[in-house]
C-alpha cells in the first residue's frame, strides 16, 4: 500500500490522501479547516495497523505534512492588503513540488554516502599519539595580547534576535463584533437577507466575526434564519411572530449553531 | 587466515640491497606519525626537499605500499597523503582490538550529512526544513563523531555546519569535489511531470 | 629482534610486481594500527595463524622494515612487537609536528568564554541554552587553557563556572569591571532587561 492510497476519515474528508492533497491544491477544501493533526494521526494509525515502517513513504508522507503546514501558516498570516499574495494552486503544488524533489535529492545523496562508508569498511587509520618528545609545545599568548573587544563582540552578536514573524497583518483585532452587529441590524431592519450577502467580500476573520456577531442576534431574540442544508445559503430574518423580541431564549441557539457547523 | 602457507615457504620482496631513498624513507615515517592527512606542500616543507623530489618520493610510495604489496596502504585523502589498513585485515584488526571500526549511520544521519556535505555552511533550522522534521539528534551525534563541525553564524544568528577532514577521511574523499553533483539525483523531467500530475490530477484520475 | 637472520639469507631478487604474503601484510596491518607493542602470540591469535608462520611472516617484516629500507622501523620492544620512525627523519618530524604554536580560541571557544565572563557564575545549560549548541567541549578547552575554572553548583545542581586570574592577564584587564560594555554592540539597546535574561531569550528565540 503507497502512500496515494491512505484512507483518511476527517472532520471536512473523507477519501484517500492523494484526493485529498489534490482538493487543498485546487482549494476546493480549505486547508485553514483541515486539522493537519488529524491527518498524521491517521497517518500513525496506518503504520500501527501496517506493523512496519516503509521509510520510502514515511519520509514523503514528512515532507508533504511540513510542506502543507508550511503553507497553512502563510495562509493563516495573510491580511487583506496581501490578497494577491493568494497561492495559485499550481503554484502551490510547484512548491509541494520542489519540496519533494529536494528531499528526493539530498535521500539520493544520502544513500550514496552510505555505499561510500560502506566501501570503506575496514579500511582503518592509525590513531596513536605522537611520541613524547615530539609533540609540540603549545604557547599561551602573551599576557594583555588577547582584545577584549572579541568578547563583547560575541555577546552582542548572540544578543541578535532572529527576524520576528510580522503579525501587522492579522486582521483580528480590526474586526470588532459590535461593528458586526451594527451591520446585522441595519440589514435586519431592511427586511430578510442571506448571510453571504452580510459579508459579501469580506476576509476570513470578518465572516467569522459576522457569524459571530449573528449568533449574539440569536441568543438575545433580534434575528432567527434557516438553512436548508449543510454550507447551504442561511437566510436571515427578524423572529417570526410568538418569539420574544429583546429577551433572552437560552436553549436556542445550541440547534442552530450545530446545524451551522454541519 | 589465508596467506599462512605462502608465508612460510616465500620470502619473495627481501632484497638487502633495494634502499629506499633517503627521502622516501623521511615522508614514510612522517606519515606514518601523523593521524592527518599530509598534503604535499606540508611534506615539502618538513623535509626541506623540492616539490617534485616530494611527488616522485610520493609516487614511490605509492607503489610500495600498494594493496597487494603491504598492509599499510598509501591513500590520498581530504587534500593530503596519509597511510590506512587494507579491508583484507579487517577481520584480525576486529579480533585484535574487538570494535568494528565505523558504525554505519542511520538514515536521518546519512541525509543531514549529505545536506551539511552539499550545502555547506548551513544551519540547522534549514536542515530541517529538507527533511521535514527536526535534525537535533542527527546533528549532535554527528558533531560527535567528528564528521561535522561548526562554522560561524548564519545571518539569523543559527550555529551552521560543515563537514570535516575527518569526514572525507571516513568517506574515502579526496576532497569535497569529488561528491558526485547532486543534479544526478534529479529525476527526470518524465518523473517530475509523473509527480506532478500526482499532486494535481490524482483526484481527477480516482474520480473518473 | 629475533627471527630477522633467519630470513635475510634467503635471496629472490627484488621485483616490482612483488607480493607480501596475505599473513605477512595482515601483521604489518595490526602493527600499524597498535599503539602497544603486540606479542606473537596475540598476533597469531588475532591472524588465527601457526605461531611458526607468525615468527616467519614476523621475520620477513623485520627485513623489509629495515632502517636502511623504509622509514617504518620494526622494533623487538618488552616482548612484544611494534612499529617506530628511524631517528634518521627525526629532524623533519620535528619542524612538522614540534613546532611551537600559539593556542588561539576558536570562535565557538571565544563565544563561550565571552558568555562565563560577562554572565559569571554561569552553568554549561545556561551556555548551551544561549548557544543553541552544547558547550561541552568549548568549556573543557578553556578549563584546560586556565581562562575558566569551576565556582560551586546552581540552585539546580549544575556545575558554574567563572574566569581566573588567568583570563585577566591574557586580556590586558586588571578587573571584570574593565569588560568593554556590551552596549556597542547592542542590536537594541533600548532594551532594559538584564542581560542575562535577554541572551536567554534570544537564545531560545533562535533554538525555536
Amino acid at each position: 500500500m503507497t502512500l496515494a492510497n491512505l484512507e483518511l476519515d476527517l472532520e471536512v474528508f473523507t477519501g484517500p490522501f492523494d484526493l485529498l492533497l489534490t482538493l487543498v491544491l485546487r482549494e476546493e477544501v480549505d486547508l485553514l479547516e483541515l486539522q493537519l493533526a488529524e491527518v498524521v494521526l491517521a497517518y500513525l494509525d496506518h503504520l500501527e495497523a501496517r506493523g512496519d515502517l516503509d521509510l520510502e513513504n514515511a519520509t514523503e508522507f514528512i515532507v508533504l505534512i511540513a510542506a502543507l503546514l508550511e503553507l497553512k501558516s502563510r495562509l493563516m498570516l495573510l491580511g487583506e492588503e496581501d490578497e494577491e499574495l493568494d497561492i495559485e494552486p499550481e503554484q502551490a503544488a510547484e512548491e509541494l513540488l520542489a519540496r519533494m524533489l529536494d528531499a528526493r535529492r539530498y535521500r539520493s545523496a544520502a544513500a550514496h554516502l552510505g555505499e561510500l562508508l560502506a566501501a570503506e569498511q575496514g579500511v582503518r587509520f592509525r590513531e596513536a599519539p605522537l611520541p613524547a618528545h615530539l609533540r609540540s609545545t603549545v604557547l599561551e599568548p602573551a599576557e594583555g595580547s588577547q582584545d577584549p573587544e572579541v568578547l563583547g563582540e560575541a555577546v552582542g552578536r548572540l544578543l541578535l534576535m532572529p527576524p520576528q514573524i510580522s503579525l501587522r497583518h492579522v486582521s483580528v483585532p480590526r474586526v470588532a463584533v459590535s461593528e458586526r452587529l451594527a451591520v446585522l441590524r441595519n440589514l435586519l431592519r431592511r427586511g430578510a437577507f442571506s448571510f453571504d450577502e452580510a459579508v459579501r467580500g469580506a476576509d476570513r476573520m470578518t465572516i467569522a466575526v459576522t457569524l459571530f456577531a449573528l449568533l449574539e442576534l440569536y441568543k438575545r431574540g433580534e434575528a432567527d434564519w434557516e438553512q436548508d442544508e449543510s454550507f447551504g445559503e442561511i437566510a436571515v430574518h427578524t423572529p417570526s411572530a410568538g418569539s420574544v423580541v429583546g429577551s433572552v431564549a437560552p436553549a436556542a441557539n445550541e440547534p442552530a449553531a450545530a446545524g451551522l457547523a454541519g | 587466515m589465508s596467506g599462512v602457507s605462502e608465508a612460510t615457504e616465500s620470502t619473495a620482496p627481501t632484497d638487502d640491497t633495494a634502499e629506499l631513498p633517503g627521502l622516501a624513507r623521511t615522508i614514510e615515517a612522517l606519515l606514518f606519525l601523523s593521524t592527518d592527512p599530509l598534503s604535499a606542500a606540508e611534506l615539502a616543507e618538513a623535509t626541506e626537499a623540492g616539490e617534485g623530489a616530494v611527488a616522485t618520493a610520493l609516487a614511490l610510495l605509492g607503489e610500495l605500499h600498494a594493496p597487494d604489496r603491504s598492509g599499510i596502504v598509501l591513500r590520498e585523502l581530504g587534500g593530503g597523503y596519509t597511510f590506512a589498513t587494507d579491508p583484507s585485515s579487517e577481520d584480525a584488526a576486529r579480533r585484535l582490538f574487538s570494535r568494528p571500526r565505523v558504525s554505519t549511520l542511520t538514515p536521518a544521519q546519512a541525509e543531514t550529512l549529505a545536506i551539511v556535505a552539499y550545502l555547506q555552511p548551513v544551519s540547522r533550522p534549514e536542515i530541517a526544513r529538507i527533511r521535514g522534521v527536526s535534525a537535533d539528534s542527527a546533528v549532535a551525534t554527528l558533531l560527535d563523531r567528528g564528521v561535522i563541525e561548526e562554522a560561524g553564524h548564519s545571518q539569523f544568528g543559527a550555529v551552521q555546519y560543515r563537514t570535516t577532514t575527518q569526514f572525507l577521511k571516513l568517506f574515502g574523499l579526496r576532497s569535497l569535489q569529488e561528491l558526485p553533483d547532486v543534479a544526478r539525483w534529479e529525476p527526470t523531467p518524465e518523473e517530475q511531470a509523473e509527480l506532478r500530475d500526482r499532486l494535481l490530477k490524482a483526484g481527477e484520475a480516482r474520480a473518473s
